[in-house]
């Protein structure tokens, strides 16, 4: 009985700290966009603006609940829940820390790709309930959309249980290291392939630019949530930005070592207790940082590029993404059988790779330097406005 | 408290499935369907089948699910999608259903089969093991069958296309 | 009957069984009385469940050692079951490009 | 591009049969996002195909027209800022010129000058929203946001020019409102400078984006002919290859004196008269733009800015129609007048967004609707200006 009740705090806990996360991240993605695009953001409420998302959740939460007239009432109720649910589900077994997570599920990332498809499920009972034409034609083109690119995001995901020789987040963790250089994503071609697959499918799947064609809110004004409003929209928008987590998280934990930080985790620390706690501190803040890049890098493309049309998304899932995903899946299988770990090829490529990832971000800053050399554009460092 | 959960779980799975069976609404059935899905997945993690209660939502919630809703929406314009799903022959029906039912709990009462305690262990490895040792070839099989599946959803997709191209010529003789 | 074969209800192979055979019923019901095809299917898929929960069942509680042919039996059940709503949807939606119906009744071209 | 792939990308994505036969009837518009104001197409889809379209104005329709007849001819001015608020002196212009030539009326030199720097400042910014809202409709919110910053800058420029930010109302009729000073000049050759960079910026940050090339390329072709046949005028008319520019062909002002060239569209991504095509003209156009207020800035002289007008203006009897060359193409004003009383005894406005509207139904059919938005957007029609 306890354990249930330590099970119902944890829950709460969780759902508090994504609801944190989520109303959070809103803040900063549009501080982020303020930025970008030569205005401030919000700055008022708190220092920084930084609980204008409690404000924006009490305005939304004061709204009138409206449900259309001819809407499926109980479905239209029902599809917000059920799309956070989705979202949250997938926090379960993902590793914040050697103990800070939820449950080590021996299914692990089998796991959360079945949960995803919860969102699947609840986006189109949404738009068909509405009783919207745009909310129909959006709830659809999200079921295509996610369930195509499910495909390419499950590949990718093979490469890495190939990997790691199991299901288990916990275990896929530990048999990265905490250098770049064991990282999965530099161990081997097939590995940084099947990361950039993850990595796009993973933005087709969490409906963001330049895969937001569901909610595309210049076409079907706003897609599948254009008739909810007040607290069924703000579940929406929850699972919308708690997703931006879930998508860091995974990308950190499969291939970017997860919560290991510059120490080795040996089988002495696998006795509970005699894993030093600041070594779990750490190993928290650094997988929030790793978190926060993507999430970071997830905001970015949102702000810069415009979206796709249908057709040319289902072309580059099913033309582009599905078999380079499988050329990856082959290729994985192959090295794994003909190049041991720790062999010399095998070390040869990891510092390769290594090296490889390390001069792409330099030839980003160059490019970026460049262009503003080119343009005359000048830099606004200061975040603080 | 186990006993208290698997009592919750197994009434929402018998409720999802007479929602299924008895409701006149279309969508409210698939509705049931996708409540029992989920419940039974829950009862396979009592029967600590975890991997297959993964693959259990995995494929019925986000795949199979997600088409028969998109049949559903699709294939019923509007006005219909409430009522358009009489119960037919209600009483031959239940007499099929209750004969199969005794026929069920007879098999039950008298299979005599001897049943061991069971207890949760973990899976995933092991079912890989099962499934590409002694299961390979039917594993094999269905992936044959899934080509054969991807192929033929793809000829009939062309079909279709060919065949509506003459469909409005023939509406108009009907009219 | 041996109702409370082991302690507790949830480690009671018979209640698994009974649950798999109101299922199976439930399906039976559906399969017979709906006219709309998807309703059918519905049916069917039903079944199928309750098919797949006898088998994780038979394994859970009919081998002392670890034998995961009923997992693997159920596996197989889901994913044929998949590709059959795949291909039953779609034959459906063929049908009802022709016929601008998914009730059996105006799909009796074949009756003699 | 070999001759064989374009083809390919030129065949119809699908062909206009009933796919599923389940037409789906619905409303973009008249409150739609991309719609800009107030425009209603009325589409009949078929999944993501567009089998059949029809466009709906008149939701924004103020009588300006009528409204004209029942005041003197002054005072209709601030009326034809309202015809199209983006570009309001180019409007100003159109009926001052016309009004001008009907009766006969002087204008001084430095007037003409300070009338073609308001309308060239005003076309830049004109085509910045339209360059602006374009990425704006397929999903990229910040370009929008740049274009609009620049935009701002010309704002403040104009609010020295003419005393207002939008809605100038800047021009009278032989001259114009008010004077500048040499300060005003040098500002505005110091931001024409950081235009140019900007403008560079702006085309490599969005003419060189991949899903933007992809989503507007080869969608939306309207031939030459095609074009001319609905009377496309302006931007949208050379992006079909047709380099017609009023201000070449039928000079105003000292438009005779300037050295510009006239963009057309060249099919560089993919079809002459494409979308891109559309979006590529307005980036050169403003570019032109530029070259012709540097050399306005090198010609202009000090002198008067209004000459005599009598101050009830009674126009002689008969009728007349003048052209200019607006940030929307053609824009006619056709006046008649009684001779007797001081209000016209009608005005017609032609105006190219109306004409640019007549092309939808027809081009919209076997689109996607992502494509409608896109080409929509690439037409950059403001909905005031198409139902005056």
């Amino acid at each position: 009985m306890t354990q249930f009740i330590y099970m119902f705090i944890f829950a709460v806990i969780y759902l508090l700290s994504i609801a944190v996360a989520a109303g959070f991240l809103t803040v900063v993605e549009r501080r982020i966009a303020g930025r970008m695009q030569s205005r401030i953001g919000p700055n008022r409420v708190g220092p920084q603006g930084i609980v204008q998302w409690i404000a924006d959740a009490v305005k939304a939460l004061q709204k009138e609940d409206i449900i259309p007239t001819d809407a499926h009432s109980f479905l239209f109720k029902i599809a917000p829940y059920l799309v956070f649910m989705g979202v949250f589900l997938t926090l379960v077994p993902i590793p914040f820390g050697a103990y800070t997570l939820m449950e080590n599920l021996d299914t692990g990332i089998f796991y959360v790709l079945a949960m995803a498809s919860f969102v699947v499920i609840g986006v189109m009972m949404g738009g068909w309930a509405s009783n919207n034409k745009w909310s129909l034609l959006g709830g659809m083109r999200s079921a295509a959309q996610m369930i195509s690119y499910e495909v390419p995001a499950a590949l990718a995901v093979f490469v890495v249980v190939v990997m790691a020789g199991t299901l288990n987040f916990q275990k896929i963790v530990f048999s990265q290291g905490a250098s770049p250089v064991d990282w999965y994503v530099f161990r081997n071609p097939f590995a940084f392939i099947a990361f950039n697959i993850f990595f796009i499918a993973a933005l087709a799947e969490g409906n963001r630019v330049p895969f937001d064609i569901p909610e595309a809110e210049s076409e079907l004004v706003s897609g599948y949530n254009t008739e909810y409003s007040g607290m069924r929209f703000l579940f929406f928008f929850l699972a919308e930005w708690g997703n931006l987590v879930v998508i860091g998280a995974l990308v950190s934990t499969l291939f970017f070592g997860g919560w290991n930080f510059w120490f080795e985790y040996t089988l002495e620390f696998s006795v509970p207790g005699r894993y030093p706690i600041r070594f779990e501190v750490l190993g928290f803040l650094w997988f929030l940082f790793k978190v926060s890049i993507f999430v970071f890098i997830i905001i970015w493309i949102r702000w810069t590029l415009p979206r796709l049309r249908i057709d040319q998304l289902m072309d580059i899932c099913w033309k582009y993404m599905v078999p380079i995903g499988l050329f990856a899946s082959i290729g994985i299988l192959l090295w794994m059988y003909f190049v041991p770990e720790k062999s010399l090829a095998d070390t040869i490529m990891r510092y390769s790779m290594t090296s490889f990832g390390g001069l792409t971000i330099l030839y980003f800053f160059y490019r970026v330097f460049q262009n503003l050399r080119v343009t005359k554009a000048k830099i606004y460092a200061n975040p603080f406005v | 408290m186990k006993d208290g959960i698997f009592l919750c779980i197994a009434a929402v799975t018998v409720f999802g499935a007479l929602v299924t069976a008895f409701s006149r609404s279309i969508i409210n059935a698939a509705l049931g369907l996708l409540l029992a899905l989920v419940a039974i997945a829950g009862l396979y993690i009592f029967l600590s089948a975890d991997f297959v209660a993964v693959s259990q939502i995995l494929i019925y919630v986000g795949g199979v699910m997600v088409l028969l809703l998109f049949g559903i929406m699709l294939t019923s314009g509007g006005d219909n999608i409430f009522s358009n799903n009489p119960i037919m022959g209600a009483v031959p029906a239940t007499l099929i259903t209750t004969i199969f039912g005794l026929l069920g709990i007879y098999v039950v009462n008298t299979s005599g089969l001897t049943f061991y305690q069971g207890a949760y262990r973990a899976t995933t490895r092991d079912i890989g093991h099962f499934l590409l040792r002694e299961y390979i070839l039917p594993f094999e099989l269905v992936s044959v069958l899934i080509v054969v599946l991807i192929v033929g959803a793809g000829v009939m997709l062309r079909k279709e296309l060919v065949i509506v191209r003459q469909a409005p010529q023939k509406k108009e003789g009907k009219k | 009957m041996n109702f409370l074969f082991f302690e507790g209800i949830s480690q009671n192979p018979n209640s698994y069984l009974i649950l798999a055979i109101i299922i199976f019923c439930a399906g039976i019901f559906t399969v017979l009385t709906r006219k709309n095809i998807i309703g059918i299917l519905l049916g069917i898929e039903l079944m199928l469940n309750a098919g797949a929960l006898n088998f994780i069942a038979f394994s859970f509680f009919r081998h002392e050692s670890a034998d995961y042919s009923g997992h693997v039996f159920a596996i197989f059940v889901i994913v044929l079951a998949a590709a059959e709503a795949v291909v039953a949807l779609a034959i459906l939606l063929a049908v009802y490009q022709q016929r601008r119906s998914v009730s059996t009744d105006d799909i009796s071209d074949l009756k003699g | 591009m070999t001759s064989a792939t374009r083809e390919k990308e030129l065949k119809p994505r699908v062909e206009i049969t009933q796919i599923s036969g389940t037409e789906i009837e619905v409303n973009m518009g008249p409150h739609h996002p991309s719609t800009h104001g107030v425009i209603r197409f009325i589409l009949f889809i078929d999944g993501e195909i567009v089998v059949r379209a029809v466009p709906d104005v008149g939701y924004l329709h103020r009588s300006i027209e009528k409204i004209a007849e029942s005041m003197p001819y002054s005072f209709f001015m601030p009326y034809t800022d309202r015809v199209d608020y983006v570009a309001a002196i180019n409007c100003n212009l159109g009926y001052a010129l016309a009004i001008e030539a009907m009766g006969g009326l002087e204008v001084p030199e430095r007037a003409t000058w300070l009338r073609m720097i308001g309308v060239e400042l005003n076309r830049i910014m004109s085509h910045l929203v339209g360059v602006g809202a374009l990425p704006l409709d397929l999903g990229a919110f910040t370009p929008f946001v740049h274009a609009l910053r620049e935009r701002e800058h010309m704002m403040d420029l104009l609010e020295i020019l003419t005393g207002t930010r939008m809605n100038n109302n800047y021009i009278r009729f032989g001259g114009v409102c008010q004077d500048v000073d040499d300060e005003f000049l040098k500002k505005l050759e110091k931001y024409l400078d950081h235009f140019v960079l900007f403008l560079e910026e702006y085309d490599r940050l969005i003419g060189t984006n991949k899903i933007f090339i992809e989503r507007l390329k080869n969608v939306g072709i309207v031939s030459g002919e095609k074009a001319l046949s609905y009377s496309f005028s302006g931007p949208n008319l050379r992006a079909s290859g047709i380099g017609l520019d009023l201000r070449k062909v039928d000079p105003y002002c000292f438009y005779n004196d300037m050295k510009f060239d006239v963009p057309v569209g060249k099919g560089i991504k993919g079809t002459v008269g494409d979308s891109f095509d559309r979006y590529i003209v307005r980036i050169e156009e403003m570019a032109e733009c530029e070259k012709i207020l540097r050399q306005i800035l090198s010609k202009i002289k000090e002198g008067p800015i209004q000459s005599k007008v009598p101050k009830k203006l009674v126009l002689p009897a008969g009728e007349a129609y003048h052209h200019t060359e607006s940030a929307r193409g053609e824009l006619g004003y056709h006046i008649i007048s009684d001779g007797k009383s001081a209000s016209p005894y009608r005005i017609k406005i032609r105006t190219g967004s109306f004409a640019s509207m007549t092309s939808l139904a027809e081009i919209f059919k076997g689109m996607m609707v992502a494509d409608v938005i896109a080409y929509f957007a690439s037409l950059d029609i403001v909905a005031p200006e198409v139902d005056r």
